[in-house]
């Protein structure tokens, strides 16, 4: 066994690290955060031109070719330096499933965009709140019309174009893509609870020429079901780095913030807590490396991604309250950064499935087929 | 055993609530809601004491209508659901401290201006080093002549953004056996030229402030309750407010009946959300969980009214409630769905972002009037007669 | 509003715990338990010479006439002394069935016998487990016959006899009373987890003649509905009475016992978890006067009965584990008390319903009138 | 990333199992669950020894097949599930303790008789008022000639019913500077006359016992690691001996597999328990917590093998795994229903109460080999550099 990132992998993002620490100190953090377009650009752009944005993508279109596994890397880091931009919208939510198409006109003519840095993307799909049911529909031949409405898409305002996810008339999955700005198309900016930038998508007959359509049929529904497992994935390693920063500098805090003549960390009310957070993000962190184990060896990680993106919900919501209530009133002061990673936890406790959603997801999987866990030689 | 409203309060529930939606119009709501000042801020406050509504838990002979606690926690819960303005410090902890510890004088400057909505406390309490271990404050009042001058600053004193007077904890005698024994409190004038302010904005969206005093001069008869007599009376509101603040807790009832009500609504065409078992089962605990506080603040509000407040409930509603608070809260986010986390005054945002904001305002009282930690110290050493384990 | 038993509810019980505390000191409870027949014989002659299992039963058939807020004092007695005798089972869960029954003849012959103490009764309902799905079903016109498994039924192998609830062909309820040794009734002795007596019983073409019929149709539905409502509200009180009395011995033991040169309950990691049991304790004892209160008012008590059996679990498991784990490794040992509230902290918690159940059942009531908890006049 | 067994792992799983599965036959585990000794706990841990299987893991110098770490926690895993009675106290801590401090002379005595199974340590460790802050112990041994003579009494000494050595503690020195100085380990002879036990019977069903040493006189050869240097000789082998104690959490993933297959076997033919919502969201979130706990265990057994184990994940692997073991079998509970705490041997027991029975032992290890809270206060100092709060 190995529970550890190759050295290649960990070196790859090494520069990127430097970046991330350039770029996203606290006060610019906070700045972009309170600005009118909540995008940290100069960030995005020096990314691009260090080559991380086409990390996943393949040597032809002017990637390098690299996996998921570097690329959470790289989402550790965002997590850690809480960097607002749509990177797993973009690399992993659409470039991957872009990748994963068999359109080959849209791929040499998206990808290079994306590598640049020129093109940012976001993934639409059906809202599954209680206030829009109506889904998103697909009809037509060839080309295709869609109409419905998206609720929370992220980065959507400042996005060039949508990898949408609809459902045609024989209740197959189709995936699109459509620029920003395609007629039929409307987009309202969203804020979320975390600052970050999000849209609600209306589509009215809005159309999508045959040369748009990234997958239909059972591949439609595998790129969607991987589409799925690798932001799943992503944003456990998101969480991961959100976490791992957001504990440490409240380890920081009640090391040195002292009351009754003590550093706070000195009482064992708060060193309690603090360690059920620290194994709480632990039980996140192995769970993800599971996943990013099956991809990476593709395995099937219909169920491993699904028990990541539930501890990162699971440890988002324990160790986030943590990070939160254990910075005492500073904590709650929006000008100092420790509810950032309350609120970057808490996002992505929620973003496309709660940890119920998943245990929902995983006990239906097994259900269907019992033997993916009864299998002999494991444990027990 | 009675442990539900009664008709009489019901019906005065719905008469305030009335009275509050007239006041708090959509417009209004987004204008004040989280602010602790401002023109508007004030104009409400002053119509809710030309209304009487301000002092309806006070004694008669000042002016007040004599609520019962019960009633009390009433009109808090109807306000603070409507996000009406309300100087719920000034009224509940200020007010009752002047009637118990002021001079006549003060008592008669002070008490009817309170009671007309045209006079705002901060309170400020809480130093940069000294927050869970108030005793510790350092802020130093050193008389000269008939005044005491003051200098330093104060952290999280609520409502110094937009107040009349300052509340005022400093320290009048450093060489103490208990560092509680130096303490006093002082009514500062907030037009004093001594005095400032800066904004702080925090995760909840409630405004709070850091106040800055300069030679600030407190006359010898701004003093309430003696020269290092100030720590009882910082203390002899200190359960009344936890209760108080218990009662916040309410925006869980009130967001879980406005989700079951969206969900109902969904549900009478036919197969609408609930229908489905886990929207079932989630309610149901929710539900189950909203009791459990709903009771808990209902016989801290019923012991004070007896006079036989329980310091281990007192400590312990105020922690318990709010983590439970914190999981109905999640609760509903989950029943929303994707949109839960959207933020006014985005479309989407469910409610008028009033859930997404309750949500994170929520966090703050794991650790404002009282830290949760310090709480279950108390519920262990009063509740279970177990060591004092707080310092 | 008012949160206190009156005097003279208290007056009523004060007797009995006199009784409770002679005859149920821990070794005697140790002994009883490690016995064949677990069960406090001179407990309840003791109960039934002071007139306490009448206290429920009408002065008509030689009880006391009181309400089932007297009895629940007397529960959390049993729960206070750990006193294994079926009080719940005869008093509860059939003595007041039998009490709303409008078979005058039956309740003439059986109430003065639960007065007396001669006559222990058990409840017998369909099993709700994985195993036993098979149910109870009553068939004939007048007279009946039983067939069907019901798995944990308390006290089983002891009772005189049992209330039977069964279905009918036509779906509905129906109750019976069914005496041991009837024929094509068989008795298997069970123990539970707590040590507690339990049966499972099997009928196998079971007679029961017209005359032991205690409801049918749609009284027998009421009196089924009231018979799980008032045995919630007796489980929390007993719950209470257990939790209570385990915490507070749990207080006790870590006040006095020393480590690293102090008491354990100087310790912040004792006084917090001391302080989430007390707490959660608190909250039951709540919903289980909000649930009494609506008994005694003869308000529908359908939500407010579940709450407090919800709260019976949620508690029960906190506090329990709590109890257990703060005694350390005395609380281990079979022979020190500790163990034993820990583990009828545990069976309550799943007697007739775990929480998962009554939020379930909440919410099918929610679900199917609204207006349940949207009513004007309550909070927000 | 490799974080999954491998074939050839996975293989030596299966082989394990149908090993203990040939031994532990339904009788033989009715007759031994649970137990530390007895004359059937002895032939068993006999044919252990004979087949080789109790010394797997040591090293080749002695008798060892060299496993490793993960190897040996499948195969503790695999003994543990089967209930099949194993010295792991014996095997695990006292054998690599003998390996690492003993004389020659006692690695060539003792050695090869516990790797044939012959030979089963207690270890006494705590005393009556020396738990957690176990360096407090008292028995005092002392010099007589060419022996200690030891008297006093010790708690929870694990196999102290059916011992032929005990792995005893002494106090060798009381006026340290640390505690901790003065403590030397010392091997019993357990035929000596002044020996002598009681068991203690526990809530989960495991035996121990309490031991009363009378004038029990050691000779001098068999103090190991050196007089007044026994506390070096505890503590190396502690966070071993919580990694070993976090893998008992493979009760879980045992009882969990049984339930599924239970409810899928019941589901097979139509409308069965698992097309239920709730029972499918229970079994999904189940899953999703064995899944953390295994690969948390994988973790610490992986860094054993690379000899860089964190003491953090160490500790808290120790509290998390049990903790949410806890939470696992209760979700299992649930599952099961109402028939779920019928004990054995009751005829309605499920898995012949095995899962009752797992339920209830599972509590012990939040205290056992290291109490929780203390187990967090070293997550906090070594995994978040906070400070030290265990005293």
């Amino acid at each position: 066994m190995d529970f550890n990132f190759s050295e290649e992998q960990q070196s790859i993002v090494d520069a990127a690290e430097r970046v991330f620490a350039d770029l996203c100190d606290d006060d610019t953090i906070k700045n972009i955060g309170e600005s009118d377009v909540p995008l940290h650009k100069e960030l995005w752009a020096q990314l691009a031109d260090s080559g991380m944005l086409g990390l996943v993508v393949d040597e032809e279109h002017g990637g390098l070719g690299m996996t998921l596994v570097e690329l959470c890397l790289l989402f550790e880091l965002q997590g850690k330096y809480l960097a607002p931009v749509p990177m797993i919208a973009t690399l992993v939510e659409c470039g991957l499933v872009i990748s994963g198409s068999d359109n080959v006109t849209l791929k040499a003519d998206l990808l290079p965009q994306v590598v640049s840095g020129e093109l940012l993307l976001s993934p639409v799909r059906a809202s599954n709140g209680v206030l829009d049911t109506a889904g998103l529909a697909a009809a037509g031949n060839d080309d295709l019309v869609l109409n419905g409405v998206s609720g929370v898409v992220p980065y959507a305002s400042v996005a060039g174009g949508y990898v949408v996810t609809a459902t045609e008339d024989d209740g197959h999955a189709v995936i699109v893509y459509c620029p920003q700005g395609a007629s039929g198309l409307s987009v309202t900016e969203q804020r979320m609870s975390s600052g970050e930038l999000a849209g609600k998508l209306h589509f009215e007959n809005c159309a999508v020429p045959a040369a748009q359509v990234v997958a239909r049929g059972a591949s439609a529904a595998a790129l969607a079901e991987r589409q799925k497992q690798d932001t799943f994935v992503a944003l456990a390693a998101l969480q991961v780095g959100v976490l791992d920063e957001g504990l440490r500098r409240t380890a920081e805090y009640v090391s040195q913030r002292k009351q009754f003549g003590r550093p706070l960390g000195a009482f064992q009310a708060v060193s309690q807590q603090a360690a059920n957070a620290y194994m709480a993000i632990e039980s996140l962190r192995g769970a993800y490396w599971r996943a990013l184990d099956d991809i990476e060896h593709g395995n099937d990680a219909a169920l491993s991604t699904r028990v990541a993106k539930f501890w990162v919900g699971e440890a988002g919501h324990k160790a986030a309250h943590t990070i939160l209530h254990l910075h005492g009133g500073i904590g709650q002061d929006v000008d100092y950064p420790a509810h950032r990673y309350f609120l970057w936890g808490k996002h992505n406790e929620r973003y496309i499935g709660t940890p119920d959603d998943m245990a929902l997801d995983v006990g239906k999987l097994i259900a269907a087929d019992a033997t993916r866990v009864l299998n002999a030689g494991t444990a027990a | 055993m009675d442990t539900r409203f009664n008709a009489a309060q019901r019906k005065l529930r719905l008469e305030l609530r009335d009275y509050f939606k007239s006041i708090m119009t959509p417009e209004v709501v987004a204008e004040v809601v989280g602010k602790e000042g401002g023109p508007r801020f004030r104009e409400i406050i002053r119509k809710l004491g030309e209304d009487g509504i301000l002092t309806l838990g006070w004694p008669k002979e000042y002016g007040g209508k004599e609520y019962t606690t019960v009633e009390q926690l009433i009109l808090f819960e109807e306000a603070w659901s409507a996000h009406t303005p309300f100087p719920l410090i000034t009224i509940n902890t200020v007010g009752p401290a002047i009637m118990k510890f002021g001079t006549d004088e003060q008592k008669d400057f002070f008490l009817p201006k309170i009671a007309a909505g045209q006079c705002i406390f901060a309170v400020g309490y809480t130093e940069a080093g000294s927050g869970t271990d108030l005793a510790s404050l350092k802020m130093p009042a050193v008389l000269d002549g008939d005044e005491y001058v003051v200098n330093g600053n104060k952290l999280f004193t609520s409502s110094g953004q937009d107040c009349d007077y300052v509340w005022l904890a400093v320290r009048t005698e450093k060489e103490v056996k208990r560092p509680s024994d130096g303490i006093s409190i002082m009514i500062v004038d907030a037009t004093d030229p001594g005095f400032s302010f800066a904004p702080i904005n925090t995760v909840g969206d409630i405004e709070t402030s850091m106040t800055y005093y300069e030679n600030v001069r407190i006359p010898k008869d701004r003093v309430v309750g003696g020269i290092n007599r100030g720590w009882k009376v910082i203390t002899s509101q200190l359960n009344h407010e936890r209760v108080t603040l218990a009662s916040m807790t309410v925006v869980g009832a009130k967001q879980f009946r406005r989700v079951v009500k969206l969900l109902d609504e969904k549900s009478q065409a036919g197969d609408g959300p609930l229908t489905d078992p886990l929207v079932r089962a989630k309610v149901g605990e929710l539900y189950c969980r909203l009791e459990a506080i709903e009771v808990l603040n209902l016989r801290t509000a019923t012991q004070i009214e007896e006079g036989k407040l329980d310091v281990a409930l007192a400590s312990g509603v105020k922690f318990q409630n709010t983590l439970e608070l914190i999981e109905v809260l999640r609760g509903l986010l989950d029943l929303v769905g994707e949109d839960a986390l959207v933020a006014y005054p985005s479309e989407g945002a469910i409610f008028d972002g009033d859930l997404e904001r309750d949500y994170r305002s929520a966090q703050v009282n794991t650790v404002g009037g009282g830290v949760m930690e310090v709480m279950r110290c108390m519920v262990a050493s009063f509740g279970l007669e177990m060591p004092n384990t707080i310092a």
